[in-house]
């Protein structure tokens, strides 16, 4: 049985084309990479100026001198290109990211995300964020729909903004929404939820796509 | 032009209340020989100019948790919970502004521009006081250049006249403050004679180095 | 993700009326091989961004004494002749940019910013009609990004996935370029495979390159 | 004995200090490097991407590939450096030449510089030299005293500018002027001009430095 968040990861990653770049977020984003389906090659590319990560190192194989945006050691790919701070956010708000897939504090039905901070409690600092979700072409949060039982899929975002209107796609456990100019669009269902399971623990309105999806969690299968 | 001196030597340039750019990402990259020398010299009241303050025990973090940083110019400062911590008391000031801009506002100082129009934080607190302008119908922020008394970079291989190359991940802030600072320090892994790095691989020209101080003193 | 392609493809690819950016500092560097492609096509009514025009039998120059250019935009045209005659005869139009602003203005397309400030062209005509501001007691233009339908990049060594990297006084304005348009074609002296160059030594990441084509086809 | 235009380079490169980054324009200016003196080494750069150019190719060791701003095979000396226009801007236009050394159609009392355009006669284009202009630390004008007999330092300028008062010093076949926020000071004569002939062949008003000197051509002294 998959985790809440393997369920989340292994979906987000169903979303990653051939060729794309594509950056991860720290924490569940970074999961999306063991689930990459067989032939989709993807370029990983990490703010502090990578392009071209691989799996995580194996014993004997770690490279201190080798760590991504959230520090943890890596490995890169044949092909693989190391470029400064200044090249690596050209990469990213110049538009050159196809996707990247991040968390969320909240995310509300007009596309607006918050991620960055939560004032007088916890002040981390926007990081690469604010620059990755301007500058990818599309933006997918992948969370889980609720903390500590309370939605975090608003009608309005409460915490300081990381950026207006951007989010594309939002995928948690329970199922996956569109953003469009409209609002929130339910596409698809993860197994064995039901719409009231996700109305309950959704504040935001949504409407429900006319060819609303299940998602199978196992097979991956969407139909 | 040899331009390589000793750890004493550059850590007696480093003075009380200089603002320091200092290169690394999450203590990956940064110059951790010139940092430990600071922390054996009494000097204070430092602005650090990074991307990050690293960990409690591992590259610019060190200097927070000894007190000698009155303020912080950074993105990130989630690694390091004494950061928090001495903000939250009063002790440190702290800036936090989007990567992105903070590293295109340090290229700017050092590319003699008087600024940029950036899409990131509009929208958001980045964009108070800040001038905002429309460009073929997309909103921007006016960011300005931003410079330091010093910069201290960790590069690789570096030739005793500052040419400068960088090792994997460790790059990242390294080669833009080194065209921002007034005085540029680079702590080299490895010095290597004039003529030995193909000048189709210099990063840093060295006419951007001031001084270079080898490890392991 | 092989980008390798003929020079027959590459060409196809050209239509009338593109604006493309083209490598080279007065013809040093310039992709000669697509150049001289285009010539035996029909392509015609091209925009093109570039340092300069080359020389009549050179470079760019090629373009522009065969008509296939409708609007220049570079920094300097002195060096071929052919190019001051049609202005003047008005077959064709030039807009002349201070060199650094005009990489700059690449740049920032390339690197998603909707403009910046500087200080260059202050006071001359090349301030016509451009908003003015002011930065610590120092005047600046604001001057607007520059992309392009193509880029066609000169490169050295290049792998099939386009990593790029470029020999001595050649890489110029092309690393730049290669950020800066929808789709970017490298003219490689030399094609290698994936892994064969250093990952620090990649200057042009290959995610920016659409297609390769090897010289001397 | 040298000629005017080997008097006015022998002369700019005594100007230039040890460790010096140093652009020459093209033509007169380029020859400059011929006369560095003994025991001063600088860096040469150059607008298309080098920095430590050495002297002219000798026979057999010129590559194509390798080119100066005015299109002329050049060498490097151990510790040079290429990059992209980008850099070479950021070097330039970022303070980081310490000293240009140019030609000029017309250069005038406020320091102002003319040197890019005739309209509708001569339109080669600024190329780099409103970057250099702005950006280096010292801007040197080196040029012959006179065009056809029609004096180049002028009271005001009549061409379109490449920069308003960026001049800092002019040196011609016949002396060397400074420029200051008072207007021009003649500083040196070249032995066998006198200040008449200088008067004659100057639009602008100078005032003469009260130590003045007189520049021997052959022995390089000034005294």
């Amino acid at each position: 049985m998959l985790s809440p968040k393997e369920i989340i990861a292994k979906r987000a990653a169903m979303e990653l084309k051939n060729g794309y770049v594509v950056n991860l977020g720290i924490g569940l984003p970074t999961m999306v990479a063991n689930y990459i389906p067989e032939g989709i090659e993807v370029f990983l590319q990490s703010e502090n100026g990578i392009i071209g990560m691989g799996p995580a190192p194996g014993p004997g194989q770690e490279d201190p001198n080798l760590v991504n945006a959230g520090g943890q050691m890596v490995t890169v790919k044949p092909g693989a290109a190391f470029f400064d701070s200044a090249m690596s956010f050209t990469i990213i708000r110049g538009g050159h990211v196809d996707v990247t897939i991040l968390g969320a504090l909240e995310v509300d039905q007009e596309g607006n995300l918050a991620n960055w901070i939560i004032p007088s409690k916890m002040v981390p600092g926007m990081g690469g964020a604010m620059d990755l979700v301007i500058g990818a072409k599309k933006v997918i949060v992948a969370m889980e729909h609720t903390a500590k039982g309370k939605p975090k899929i608003l009608k309005k975002c409460t915490l300081p903004l990381t950026a207006v209107g951007v989010v594309d796609m939002i995928i948690t456990e329970m199922g996956v929404f569109e953003v469009t100019k409209d609002g929130l669009v339910l596409k698809e269902v993860t197994e064995g939820i039901s719409i009231d399971d996700i109305r309950n623990a959704t504040e935001a309105d949504f409407v429900i796509n006319k060819g609303l999806k299940i998602y199978h969690t196992e097979s991956g299968v969407i139909d | 032009m040899d331009k390589v001196i000793s750890l004493e030597k550059a850590l007696s340039l480093i003075k009380d209340g200089m603002t320091l750019m200092i290169g690394g990402f999450l203590a990956n990259g940064s110059p951790d020989m010139l940092i430990d020398g600071i922390l054996d010299t009494e000097v204070k009241d430092l602005i650090v100019i990074a991307n990050d303050t690293g960990f409690p025990d591992k590259g610019i973090g060190k200097l927070i948790v000894n007190h000698r940083v009155k303020k912080v110019i950074a993105s990130h400062i989630g690694t390091n919970p004494e950061t928090g911590r001495q903000m939250n008391e009063g002790e440190i000031e702290v800036e936090l502004i989007p990567q992105g801009t903070l590293i295109e506002r340090i290229r700017a100082k050092g590319a003699g521009l008087g600024g940029f129009l950036t899409p990131t934080g509009v929208g958001t607190i980045v964009e108070d006081e800040k001038e905002m302008f429309e460009v073929n119908g997309r909103t921007y922020l006016l960011e300005k250049p931003l410079g330091a008394d010093m910069a201290l970079v960790r590069g690789y291989k570096v030739d005793r006249m500052g040419n400068t190359t960088y090792y994997k991940s460790m790059r990242n802030f390294n080669p833009i403050i080194a065209t921002a600072a007034d005085m540029v320090i680079v702590e080299a892994d490895e010095i290597v004679e004039v003529g030995e790095i193909d000048p189709d691989h210099v990063v840093t020209p060295g006419i951007f180095v001031n001084y270079v101080v080898g490890r392991g003193q």
